[in-house]
């Protein structure tokens, strides 16, 4: 029951990436990384079962406010102030970029079947997926043009390595786990404010402006 | 203990809250003398591990405090006259024309003393955990730092800087997370550095393996290993000087710190030669790097720059290379944070008068500013490794150590980038330093000349004196890393 | 020894008082000039006692640097060397006292501080029983003379000759790093005493990285090229200095420090022998065709240290095959030339700073009929020229005649086979002797004799008593040391007397009879019309200065013979431009996008794990 | 010891007449009644008895020059051997202080050919310095080979023993060529110079000493005849060593050898014309190349 709970929100996170490969709206990739937050919350509940109760209700209400309400609403308004609505001409294309995504699926999948894992995984989809989930975060990072789509790809590969914790890791101390959220959160939270002043300095927030600081001869 | 991190915090928030820029600067100093105060204090008195063990104060971590704490008091000096200097309203941006205005100094102040309290942290904390917390917040605390100069290439800087690093640390936090699984079951208190290194055996290798490897890659962008360290020269060369010293001389090494600390596990687990064929790896394409971007390089900031990405290849191939390598790299450290933050300092004076960071648009420096003339051609000696500044004997202990190992290639690879090197700056600083002056002699205000001063007279005393404590100190980090 | 280190400490706070106290040029210069001269003095008189006492001292301390130990040792060959290095840096600091003083405006409190710490750097290292402490010394002097040469650093060629010396011998000083890194491999410290043991690495390996280390300071050949570039540049005293004694200390480094490399291979000799005569061929012709004293003059240390390197090959050949009576020759040859050369460019350099320093000019064709005006310099420089082209009775032909000696030693006791390394000797020290004659009546000739060649040059004067005095010290040394050769080398080795007496004998039986002819010519002139006259323009009825002989055109007919090793360009230039472009090729790695930074860490984490867990 | 003064002596009253039979063979050939066989002695006498004249350019280094040029060549007489005898001097490595002895005399004939700044005296001065570079070589290897054949490091040694060349007769002739081209070459003889050649531009050591005169002229031509004395017994002590035999009869044989030598040059004077100058310096090197072939095939 609970395992096959565990691989359906499993899924669902994937289905969620490869929907961020898939689509221009930043609008939309918002919203898809609000839900992947709340997704992680209901995981935490599920893959930490045999642990502290309070650790647990702790980690599951953080990482969901923090990842399913307040980063969503601080890229909103980033992208209100920004007047951006769409990625426009990606390095990579969406239909590549959603090829590339499968294919990231089966490495991610391969390797996760080749490490020797520890049995208190709760699920063998979780690692693979987690392994997914940071492949398309450096992917996004890699390949696209906006500031703005830059830090959801580095929420993306934080959410990744976030899952990798929270089913690798049990028997550890709360503390840690929240500092760990709030710096992603004062990470985020610095980030928007350098889009915001991105987009005051160059008046969209193309990181294709962003590349005057070069060795190389002109 | 707690003070020693907690009051930088304390003074950053309060920075915050003062009226008056002169008050916020008397809080700066009085911050970095009262620091410096504890720090040279526990040298003395042996403080006892806080907070269930996460903090503690080891010789590893005491010694880059000190760097940190020395590093930062002379910055302080300096700042205060710098933020004197640097007027308030917009100012004409000297290579694009642009106007622009500089940072509020409350918030500079503040992140500044932030920055302080989480390197001290870095130093303290002997948990893997709180290690990654304390290094990601010194990215974050340094940020604001890199965009004091509100333009767009400072910001676009900056940008990089807190992505690239974000995206390292990210690893880093993997990394961590792997590390945990290594070390369940074996006993011991997970994560904590001291428990780990002596239940090392029981540690499950492949995963450890993977730990070191994520780590190594995340404080690696952090430390400015190649090719990790794209982010370096950008940030280097955009922040104010005073902050890039402070980059360069005492983040690089908190950064190195954390690499320090997993390979202290990694050693009592018997990886020794996975450890130092990575290291050594990583030194050499540092090195090679460094040298690609040195020679021929336009702008004297990210030569220095390359030239930190250069002595942190060093370091990892002392490391590296084990033995008395271990014992260089760390002299190197030390003698690397006083010498670049010196250097630094020397270019914030250059840049100052001559504003201009292009190489070809300073000229005769050794007649308009006789005193930071003579300590940038001093800074390049030392840099470069002559003696008989401290560099020498370190880059020299780790040739030995090189050559004593075996590994011929190696070291010959070591002495062409080094060669490279001392070609490519000999070219820009000695340019730079003579020739007809093209002004008046310009004054020097003593802010901008004692801390540069008094670090370049550091690395020249540890050219010819290293000092028994040191000494010995260094000797018992080298041996928790694999030295004999 | 403890006199000498008193001296080194006297020199460093004299220097440091020089620099402290530059308020006026004068006050720093006197400061500085008398530091230096009077702790040159002592240790002057101090080496000169160990050199004749002929016991060694050491001392030992414990230093604190990794690998290093305050380790010197007094003994014949220190002493030897540091007699050099005082008594010539003496009477140049002298020299320099009165040279800086005049049309000099800036401060001289830094050149002070520099030579007087040059010359306690060099004392240092021919001291330095340590390796780390060997390099701290030799490095010093290296930045010192470094700084030295670009005291006037407003000239682009100074400044671009500044940066190839410093670069040429900061690469000669990484060679040695490495060399006293492998010689200490198999011990734990690296002080002498514990060298030659067992070398960790091949001998021959460890040679080429001698050679190449301590060729670049000589200036031999292959390493040559900062040499003519950076001792002109210098001021006078201090290119008298560098030229005179500095270069020497790679000479020192390659006698000191080859005996602990084991028993050395018939091949070392060889590379020697054929790195001096390049040198000496090459130094010499390209001395031919300058046009620039100071630079003729730097161009002529390249031959002579092309000489001195054929004598040390003639002591390798000695040794490893057997000859101890050919080892002795080519050693002797080799430290005695190294002595007179000191002596005589020295004083050649400073006859050069005077005339430069008075005419304004370093080109020869802008000179002429100086002799008259500056007699003392004059009869000074003629001297060196004689002793530098290894004419008797002066001592440049006293070493030139050992080495000599030992090539003909060699080629008589030796089997045929290894009798190429002396014919190249012979063969090379009988041109380059011819070359140095024509080098030097050129330099001579065109400065001093005929009659000036400018309006500026008839006005000129005679310098100060002293640069005078210095000058004339160091011309009456060329004649005495070729005098006291025999009895001073046969303190040390007692073998050398034999031939060197009878030498001595033939040159002072040429003085006699030179001067009795002098005699007899005043005798048949006295009572008898002697006149003066225009010089016979063989039938041309309005010769002027402007058509006398010039210096290119005296030089022409070799010039012209060897035209093509003349012409050869300089090869270091274009392999750096190489080198530098192919690292440029390298510069996209730094293009600026955020995005490819991103990828590198993800390729680099990808291929590591794959590499190293996979 | 006696007869090594004698020879000496005889180097000294004799040499003036090597120039006296070379000039009378040169005027046979072309049929004249030339010169007195005397006629040099006649000419130092004269300018010994002279006043001088010097020019207003030249310093005391003009004045100086004859005077070391001729003590060099003096002290020179001194080393060389003649007639099977050990010289007066005699010590190894000798012949290495004949050629810097040598040398010395050249550098002061050009430093006061250069001392009175005119440029035809400049000229000869650079030519007689570039040529005698290039013979230098050429007579250092030569003795080499002749003292790799005796074994021996010193004039009076190696040139006294009856060699027995015999087999090795290769190398004698590439020795006795290449010090007989430096012979003609030191002695400014044809055909690397013409001494009785009228225009200044052609010369080489007649035109460094136009300004000379009196006893400085007497110095000078006397000394030039001296060192072809000296080169001209060295010459014949390789060709034909007299050692071994009575001293007397040596001395004799000696004598007519190298009297028989100033004949050869008088012929040769008068066969041949002087080269172009461009075609010296081959020559020079090849009487180099020579002594070196020799120096390879001669063996102890």
């Amino acid at each position: 029951m609970i395992l096959q709970a565990i691989d359906t929100l499993v899924v669902l996170l994937i289905l969620t990436n490869l929907l961020l490969l898939g689509t221009n709206r930043l609008n939309g990739c918002i919203r898809m990384i609000a839900f992947q937050g709340f997704l992680l919350g209901v995981l935490a509940i599920f893959l930490q079962t045999p642990g502290n109760p309070v650790h647990i209700f702790l980690l599951a209400a953080g990482s969901m406010i923090l990842k399913g309400v307040v980063f969503p609403w601080l890229l909103s308004r980033a992208l209100r102030e920004a007047h951006v609505r769409r990625e426009v001409d990606p390095f990579v294309g969406f239909t590549l970029s959603l090829i590339a995504g499968g294919a990231a699926l089966a490495v991610a999948v391969s390797l996760g079947a080749r490490l020797p894992l520890p049995e208190a995984l709760g699920s063998t989809l979780v690692f693979p997926g987690a392994l997914f989930m940071i492949f398309v975060g450096f992917f996004l990072i890699v390949s696209r043009r906006t500031a703005l789509s830059q830090v959801l790809g580095y929420l993306v590969l934080e959410n990744g390595i976030y899952l990798c914790g929270i089913a690798l890791i049990h028997d550890e101390p709360v503390l840690i786990e929240m500092g760990v959220l709030l710096d992603v959160f004062v990470a985020v939270f610095i980030m928007g404010i350098m889009i915001f002043h991105i987009q005051r300095e160059f008046d969209h927030i193309e990181t294709d402006q962003l590349a005057t600081l070069k060795d190389v001869e002109p | 203990m707690l003070a020693l991190f907690g009051f930088p915090f304390w003074g950053g928030c309060t920075a915050f809250l003062l009226r008056t820029d002169r008050s916020r600067r008397i809080l700066l100093l009085a911050c970095a003398i009262l620091h410096l105060f504890l720090t040279m204090a526990a040298w003395k008195v042996q403080l006892r591990p806080e907070l269930n063990g996460w903090l503690a104060l080891d010789t590893l971590g005491l010694l880059f405090l000190t760097l940190i704490s020395l590093l930062f008091m002379a910055a302080a000096l300096y700042a205060v006259g710098y933020l004197r200097r640097e007027s308030h309203g917009r100012i004409k941006d000297f290579e694009e024309g642009v106007l622009f205005s500089n940072e509020p100094e409350a918030v500079f102040i503040g992140c500044l003393l932030f920055f302080l309290g989480t390197m001290t942290l870095v130093t303290l904390s002997q948990r893997f955990g709180l290690l990654w917390v304390a290094i990601e917040a010194t990215t974050l605390s340094s940020a604001p730092l890199i965009y004091f100069h509100r333009h767009h290439r400072s910001l676009e800087a900056a940008w990089k800087y807190l992505l690239i690093c974000s995206v390292g640390i990210a690893l880093a936090l993997l990394g961590s997370f792997f590390l945990v699984v290594a070390a369940q079951g074996t006993g011991g208190r997970t994560l904590i550095v001291q428990d780990m290194v002596q239940h090392a055996a029981h540690l499950r290798g492949p995963w450890l393996k993977a730990a070191f490897l994520l780590l190594l890659i995340g404080y690696g962008t952090k430390m400015g290993l190649a090719p990790l360290h794209t982010w370096l020269p950008d940030a280097h060369s955009e922040a104010p000087s005073v902050v890039s010293a402070l980059l360069s001389g005492a983040l690089l090494n908190c950064a190195f710190l954390g690499i320090l600390r997993v390979v202290q596990v990694c050693v009592a687990a018997g990886l020794l030669s996975f450890v130092q064929g990575l290291l050594t790896g990583f030194g050499l394409l540092s090195m090679g790097v460094a040298a690609v971007f040195i020679v021929g390089q336009a702008d004297y900031k990210r030569m220095l720059a390359y030239s930190s990405v250069e002595h942190m290849g060093i370091m990892a191939l002392g490391v590296g290379l084990g033995g008395a390598g271990i014992f260089g790299a760390l002299l190197q450290a030390v003698n690397h944070s006083l010498a670049k933050a010196m250097l630094f300092l020397t270019a914030g004076n250059i840049l100052g008068v001559y504003k201009t960071k292009t190489v070809s648009g300073v000229r005769g420096a050794l007649r308009v500013l006789p005193v930071s003339g003579a300590l940038w051609v001093a800074g390049f000696l030392m840099i470069t490794g002559s003696p008989p500044f401290g560099l020498f004997p370190s880059e020299f202990a780790i040739l030995k150590a090189a050559l004593d190992g075996g590994h011929g290639g190696v070291a010959a690879a070591y002495l062409l980038s080094l060669a490279l090197i001392f070609i490519g700056m000999a070219g820009i600083f000695l340019r730079m330093a003579q020739g007809e002056a093209p002004s008046p002699r310009c004054p020097e205000p003593w802010w901008s000349i004692l801390p540069p001063l008094l670090l370049g007279l550091g690395v020249l005393v540890l050219g010819l004196y290293v000092p028994p404590f040191l000494t010995a100190a260094l000797q018992t980090i080298s041996r928790t890393l694999g030295a004999p | 020894m403890l006199i000498v280190l008193f001296s080194i400490g006297f020199l460093l706070a004299t220097g440091v008082c020089a620099r402290l106290f530059q308020r006026t040029a004068a006050g720093s210069t006197r400061i500085g000039a008398a530091g230096a001269a009077a702790g040159c003095a002592v240790g002057f008189m101090a080496g000169l006692r160990a050199l004749l006492d002929g016991h060694v001292e050491s001392l030992r301390l414990p230093w604190s640097i990794p690998y290093a130990s305050f380790f010197i040792r007094l003994d014949a060959l220190s002493a030897f060397f540091l007699c050099l290095i005082f008594g010539i840096s003496a009477l140049c600091a002298l020299y320099g006292a009165e040279y800086l003083s005049v049309e000099r405006d800036h401060e001289t409190g830094g050149s002070w501080f520099f030579f007087n710490a040059l010359v306690a750097s060099m004392a240092m290292v021919v001291l330095a029983h340590n390796a780390v402490l060997f390099l701290i010394a030799w490095e010093m002097m290296s930045l010192a003379s470094f700084f030295l040469v670009t005291s006037e650093d407003e000239d682009p060629a100074v400044r671009q000759a500044g940066r190839s010396y410093l670069i040429a011998t900061h690469l000669g000083t990484t060679f040695l790093f490495a060399l006293f890194v492998l010689l200490g491999r198999s011990t734990g410290t690296l002080d002498f005493d514990g060298f030659g043991a067992a070398a960790g690495a091949p001998s021959t390996l460890l040679f080429l990285l001698a050679v190449t280390g301590f060729g670049v300071k000589a200036g031999l050949v292959p390493f040559h090229v900062w040499l003519p570039e950076a001792h002109p540049a210098a001021p006078s005293h201090v290119s008298a200095v560098m030229s005179g004694v500095m270069i020497k200390t790679g000479i020192y480094g390659l006698v000191r420090i080859v005996p602990y490399l084991g028993w050395p291979s018939v091949s070392w000799g060889g590379l020697l022998i054929g790195l001096g005569s390049l040198s000496a061929v090459w130094g010499i012709l390209q001395a031919l065709s300058q046009q620039d004293i100071k630079r003729l003059l730097a161009y002529s240390s390249v031959e002579n240290i092309g000489i001195i390197t054929m004598g040390l090959g003639v002591w390798l050949l000695g040794v490893s095959l057997g000859s101890p009576a050919l080892s002795l020759l080519g050693l002797a040859g080799a430290l005695l030339h190294v002595l007179n050369h000191a002596v005589f460019k020295s004083l050649l350099f400073l006859g050069a700073g005077a005339v430069v320093r008075q005419s304004g000019t370093r080109r020869l064709d802008q000179m002429g009929g100086l002799l008259k005006r500056m007699p003392w310099t004059g009869a000074a420089f003629l001297i060196g020229a004689a002793a530098v082209s290894g004419l008797p009775p002066l001592n440049g032909f006293v070493s030139e005649f050992l080495i000599y000696l030992g090539a003909y030693r060699g080629i008589l006791s030796l089997p045929g086979a290894s009798h190429w390394p002396f014919i190249v000797v012979i063969a090379a020290l009988a041109l380059v002797g011819g070359l140095a004659a024509l080098c030097f009546t050129k330099a001579f000739g065109v400065i001093f004799l005929g009659s000036p060649r400018r309006d500026r040059e008839v006005s000129l004067h005679e310098v100060g008593p002293w640069m005078r005095w210095p000058m004339a010290i160091l011309a009456a040394s060329c004649a005495f040391l070729a005098v006291a050769a025999p009895w001073t080398m046969a303190r040390l080795w007692p073998g050398l007397l034999g031939p060197l007496n009878d030498v001595v004998i033939t040159a002072l039986g040429f003085s006699a009879i030179a001067l009795a002819l002098a005699g007899a010519r005043f005798w048949l002139l006295s009572g008898r019309s002697v006149e003066t006259a225009a010089t016979w323009g063989c039938g041309y009825p309005l010769p002027t200065s402007r058509m006398q002989y010039t210096a290119s055109s005296f030089a022409q007919p070799i010039v012209s013979l060897f035209w093509l090793p003349l012409r050869l360009p300089n090869l270091y230039e274009p392999c750096w431009r190489v080198g530098e472009r192919f690292l440029k090729r390298f510069r996209w790695l730094q293009h600026g996008r955020v995005q490819l930074y991103v990828l590198y860490i993800m390729v680099t984490l990808i291929v590591l794990m794959v590499w190293k867990l996979g | 010891m006696i007869m090594a003064t004698l020879h000496l002596f005889m180097a000294l009253t004799l040499s003036p007449l090597l120039l006296g039979i070379i000039n009378r063979t040169k005027a046979l050939f072309a049929g004249r009644t030339g010169q007195p066989l005397l006629q040099l002695y006649y000419d130092l006498a004269k300018l010994l008895r002279k006043g001088a004249v010097y020019s207003r350019t030249t310093t005391w280094v003009f004045r100086a020059g004859p005077v070391i040029g001729l003590a060099s060549v003096l002290m020179a007489s001194a080393l060389v051997p003649f007639g099977g005898r050990p010289s007066l001097l005699s010590f190894p490595g000798d012949f290495l202080v004949l050629a810097c002895l040598l040398g010395l005399a050249r550098f002061f004939t050009i430093l006061a050919a250069l001392d009175t700044g005119s440029s035809f005296e400049g000229m000869g001065a650079s030519r007689e310095a570039a040529f005698s570079a290039l013979a230098e070589p050429a007579l250092l290897l030569s003795l080499a080979a002749v003292a790799l054949r005796s074994g021996r490091l010193s004039l009076s040694s190696m040139l006294v023993s009856p060699l027995a060349w015999g087999h090795l007769a290769p190398a004698l002739w590439l020795v006795a060529a290449a010090v007989f081209v430096v012979l003609l070459a030191e002695n400014a003889r044809v055909p690397v110079d013409d001494p009785a050649t009228h225009l200044e531009l052609t010369m080489i050591h007649e035109v460094m000493v136009l300004d000379h005169s009196g006893p400085d002229l007497a110095f000078i031509l006397y000394g030039a005849a001296l060192k072809l004395w000296i080169l001209g017994a060295v010459w014949v002590g390789i060709v034909a060593p007299f050692g071994g035999m009575n001293p007397w009869t040596g001395t004799l044989f000696a004598l007519a050898a190298i009297l028989g030598l100033a004949v050869f040059i008088g012929v040769i004077e008068s066969l041949m014309a002087r080269l172009r100058l461009s075609r010296i310096p081959p020559l020079l090197v090849g009487a180099g190349v020579c002594a070196l072939l020799a120096l390879l095939v001669a063996r102890p």
